[in-house]
């Protein structure tokens, strides 16, 4: 029989990103899947090192626009770790409510989407309506809807006033409510369940032996979290737990997310009463000592880590981000792989896939050795460039 | 005269002009009953037709790879079975413009043409999601054709007539069949939504899947009359059901025989229109409440919980009939 | 009479793909949100739209990466006339912050004509309506009359260019850079 | 046979809405502006990507589904045209044949 093979992407309705997903059908079963990323590579890493410190904050918050603020808060922390900076407690909390913040929206951003990509249109609608409550704290908090620059070199650049404190403690607990319904109607609605459940299986095996990350691994049952496994801002000050589902399945990893946006507002509410008063800022240095740091933190998607190096000028030698899609993209072939057409958006949408973030150039000298080079500055641009 | 009257009958009303008209407003209905569930505020009432009018005036392109004649003609095919098929259903009165024996197999037929003619127009459009979407197409017939098939024999058998105006007439005396095949009904109703192609058996389109499926590389005004086909099959697909079922024009407490000829026209065709709308109320109300399924969940669920009940209903009707009869 | 039922149509029925060039999704998302029982573009009767050959208007953002140029004309070219640009956030007007960068080509118009310009990083909702909006206005008057009311009751300086005004404002810009 | 016999004939008045639908193309064709061929614009749409290939040609799964959806269809348009009391007998022979047939089909 004919096999048909056809490509998903760059441009397609059920991906917000341009990627390219070529498979290989046999009638509605997928024989093979494979992925070709680069359309979003804007050579952030390389122009990190054309600017400043401060410079690449803006810069790396731009990576991704849904998950800004764990890159900022992770170039600060390894910036702060190469400079030797103490940032100040209330900085940190501040710090924690924005981390936070962002994956309640991140997570109900995907969980519309989910609902969008199995045709649940209502769903879309309603979890996105909610979503605006928690929009409009982090711009009252912030100021912009996204790309929050909230995180500093050093501290945050907004304090939390009591009334602010106030609004997000209301805001919270009728998103909590609402969190809870949608881990009500994940688990119930019929025709969701006959799309999500023992779809996209990957097990626990599987996800360890490929490195997935964040609440793809937690869906099959890897209690691996950066926040329990190397602390960091004041998660050990508040009172959670580590989400985890043995179903394997986009249903696990749709519970986990759900349930932890309930988390997240719990964390958040700890953290609003116990938060102490005192400075948000700790001075930072222009130039920065000669030595490299590595800071990671569990973003909503997973683990991401920053590494940078100085030489001790004010601009870093060397800025390497390693970005949680990167690192479930091998997963989410396995589960595409023996699927069916049908289940290519929502199998691939549970990874929570964000190209943004992952996109990297390879430069070949020689396609078949697969012999890579090292490029100056304005060779890149004239290679870029060219038509 | 001879001449006239019939063709206004199939091109102005209750054919094609009025069809695409009703179907306009009712889709607008739609519409705004989704937005309303989903807490939006919706489209103003004009919006269908603003779509129509600027589809039309956009340009045409045929791919290609595309057969130029099947292309164009695919949804002429689903366009005009849809209309033809009003002739021989009952609007305004229990008796349709058009009435012979057996022409409820005729219109269950020609409502088949536009699955057909969407899997042509898929199949010769010459693109990958297309063709996907067409096979898609096919093999949802599969699931809904046969249930919807036994479910409209339910009150042929019960009136004893296989003529839509017959077993509507059937049902003057106020009870309306849908008291002795409930079963039917209920399965006509879901294999109407798997025939409109609606969530959640919307899967021959599913927009994140194969983009829109068979009708992706149409553009203008080709993929204006498939628009126009689409939302004339939910007005004759409501209409035929609601004569099998529900009655028909005819509403039980109203004084037929008090008023004149004119205005039990009037109101026969009010009611309808009030049964049109209440059984699109439905399926907004289905696609606003559920997810899509897949297609070989949706056969097998087609098969196995419309196909056995349909026929329970239709075993249960026919013996009853027998046990009457004898 | 035809002539202005046409026009009148096309400003009520703008179906809208999304087109990503390389962005880093704030913008998209706010796209998506702009769709949102909160903000409801539907209301004006934009619908999103999967496949280019349906689609009027093009919300395209992102800074033109090269590799993902060529698709994005292709994409263009596919879509039946007529059809408009309209390019979203500070990437999709100009590349910043990337520009320099030697994948980034520039704004949108590095590959595509732009009929409308909303700057924002990520462009808000409102503003992207709003740039909609705009757009309808130069094909039917009536759309006009919406925008003039919405200019009157709130503050839209500088939420929205069109090509003219991002020509204006441009040139030193270009001039520094050449 | 009179004149609106045959006009209301099934075959006739699918021709007519064809015609009416040609009527919608042709005002389509008067309203929609003149099409321009430029560069990848009657190339085959695949999410911006370059497909090879006239024709793309799958395989299928569901015959047991398009076998059933035949039998079925066949014998129901049969009894359609059946009438009097035999019906009664033709119903309980389908019946048993379509149950046979969803026997087959969920045996694995």
């Amino acid at each position: 029989m004919a096999k048909l093979s056809f490509p998903v992407g760059p441009q397609h309705p059920a991906l917000k990103e341009p990627e390219n997903l070529r498979f290989t059908v046999d009638g509605e079963l997928v024989v093979d899947a494979d992925i070709r990323i680069g359309y979003v590579h804007r050579s952030i890493e390389r122009s990190c090192s054309e600017r400043n410190y401060v410079q690449d904050m803006y810069l790396c918050e731009r990576v991704c626009g849904i998950c800004s603020n764990a890159h900022t808060l992770c170039y600060a922390m390894t910036c702060e770790k190469l400079a030797d900076i103490e940032v100040p407690e209330r900085a940190q909390y501040i710090r924690m409510l924005m981390h936070e913040f962002e994956r309640i929206h991140s997570h109900l951003l995907w969980l519309g989407v989910a609902g969008h990509e199995v045709g649940f249109e209502t769903l879309f609608m309603y979890v996105w309506r909610d979503r605006e409550i928690i929009q409009d704290i982090l711009e009252m908090v912030s100021g912009n809807r996204g790309h929050y620059a909230m995180t500093t070199l050093g501290g945050v650049r907004y304090d939390i006033t009591p009334e602010m404190a106030d609004r997000i403690r209301e805001g919270l607990k009728v998103l909590r409510q609402r969190a809870e319904r949608y881990a009500d109607i994940a688990t119930t609605e019929a025709t969701f369940l006959k799309r999500a459940s023992g779809v996209g299986v990957a097990s626990g095996e599987v996800c360890r032996s490929l490195g997935a990350a964040g609440p793809t691994a937690r869906g099959s049952g890897v209690p691996f979290d950066i926040r329990t496994a190397f602390p960091y801002l004041k998660y050990h000050t508040v009172e959670w737990q580590v989400r985890t589902s043995e179903l394997c399945d986009v249903l696990g990893r749709t519970l986990v997310r759900v349930l932890e946006v309930i988390d997240a507002c719990d964390i958040c509410l700890q953290a609003l009463d116990i938060m102490p008063e005192g400075d948000i800022q700790a001075r930072f240095p222009r130039k920065v000592p000669e030595g490299e740091a590595i800071a990671r933190v569990e973003a909503q998607r997973g683990e991401l880590i920053y590494y940078i190096r100085s030489d001790g000028s004010d601009v870093p030698a060397r800025v390497k981000i390693r970005t949680p899609t990167l690192a479930n993209l091998p997963v989410s072939l396995e589960m595409l792989r023996g699927g069916q057409i049908a289940d290519i958006p929502i199998a691939f949408a549970s990874i929570d896939p964000c190209f943004s973030c992952t996109d990297r150039m390879v430069v070949l000298d020689d396609a078949h050795t697969g012999e890579a080079r090292q490029m100056t500055w304005p060779e890149l641009v004239k290679l870029g460039r060219q038509r | 005269m001879q001449v006239v009257t019939p063709l206004f009958h199939v091109l102005v009303f209750p054919g094609f002009l009025f069809l695409v008209a009703f179907g306009l407003f009712v889709s607008w209905v739609d519409r705004k009953l989704i937005a309303k569930f989903q807490n939006r505020v919706g489209p103003p009432i004009l919006q269908p037709f603003a779509d129509l009018i600027k589809l039309l005036a956009k340009e045409d392109i045929i791919p290609e790879h595309a057969d130029r004649a099947m292309f164009a003609v695919a949804p002429l095919i689903a366009l005009a079975g849809v209309v033809a098929s009003i002739i021989y259903i009952p609007l305004w009165a229990p008796v349709a413009l058009k009435a012979f024996s057996g022409d409820l197999i005729v219109v269950v037929y020609l409502l088949t043409l536009p699955a057909f003619a969407l899997f042509l127009g898929g199949w010769y459009s010459a693109n990958p999601f297309a063709t996907i979407g067409a096979t898609r197409v096919l093999s949802q017939l599969f699931g809904y054709e046969v249930p919807f098939f036994l479910a409209c024999l339910g009150p042929a058998i019960a009136a004893g007539s296989w003529s839509i105006s017959e077993i509507t007439r059937a049902q003057d005396n106020g009870l309306w069949l849908i008291s002795a095949a409930p079963l039917s009904f209920a399965v006509a109703m879901i294999a109407l939504i798997g025939k409109l192609e609606r969530v959640p058996f919307d899967i021959p389109h599913a927009k994140t899947e194969i983009v829109t499926g068979p009708e992706v590389e149409y553009t203008g005004r080709r993929l204006a009359v498939w628009k126009l086909a689409f939302l004339s099959e939910t007005i004759v697909g409501a209409a035929l059901i609601a004569a099998l079922f529900l009655g028909g024009p005819h509403m039980w407490g109203l004084p037929y025989q008090a008023m004149p000829a004119w205005l039990t026209a009037i109101v026969g065709m009010v009611v309808l229109a009030v049964k049109i709308l209440l059984i699109v109320f439905f399926l907004s109300l289905a696609q606003a409440a559920m997810a899509r399924i897949r297609i070989e969940q949706m056969v097998q669920w087609c098969l196995l919980w419309l196909g056995i009940p349909a026929l329970i209903n239709m075993g249960v009707i026919a013996f009853v009939i027998r046990q009457v009869g004898a | 009479m035809l002539d202005g039922l046409v026009k009148w149509a096309r400003g009520k029925s703008p179906w809208v793909c999304h087109l990503n060039c390389g962005s880093c999704n704030g913008c998209d998302i706010e796209i998506v949100a702009a769709l949102m029982p909160r903000f409801d573009l539907e209301r004006f009767g934009v619908l999103l739209e999967g496949s280019p050959r349906h689609a009027d208007v093009f919300l395209a953002t992102g800074p033109m990466t090269r590799q993902i140029r060529d698709r994005v004309v292709r994409v263009y070219e596919q879509a039946a006339d007529p059809k408009f640009v309209v390019a979203v956030g500070t990437c999709g007007v100009s590349g910043s912050p990337f520009y320099p960068g030697y994948n980034v080509l520039g704004g949108v118009d590095a590959a595509i004509p732009v009929d409308m310009y909303v700057p924002g990083c990520p462009a808000r909702p409102d503003a992207i309506s709003y740039g909609v909006l705009r757009l309808l206005a130069t094909l039917d008057p009536k759309a006009e009359a919406l925008v003039k009311e919405i200019e009157e009751r709130y503050d839209t300086e500088g939420l929205v260019y069109t090509p003219e005004e991002m020509a204006q404002q441009r040139d030193p810009v270009e001039g520094a850079r050449g | 046979m009179t004149a609106s016999a045959v006009l209301y004939h099934p075959v006739v008045v699918f021709t007519l809405c064809m015609m009416a639908g040609w009527g919608v193309y042709a005002l389509g064709r008067a309203l929609a502006p003149a099409s321009r061929v430029i560069g990848g614009k009657l190339k085959t749409y695949a999410c911006g990507e370059n497909v090879e290939g006239e024709s793309f040609p799958t395989a299928y799964h569901l015959y047991h589904a398009a076998f059933i959806f035949t039998l079925l269809d066949v014998v129901a348009l049969v009894l359609g045209t059946v009438t009097g009391t035999a019906i009664v007998w033709m119903v309980a022979a389908y019946l048993l044949v379509g149950l046979i047939a969803i026997v087959i089909l969920f045996k694995d």
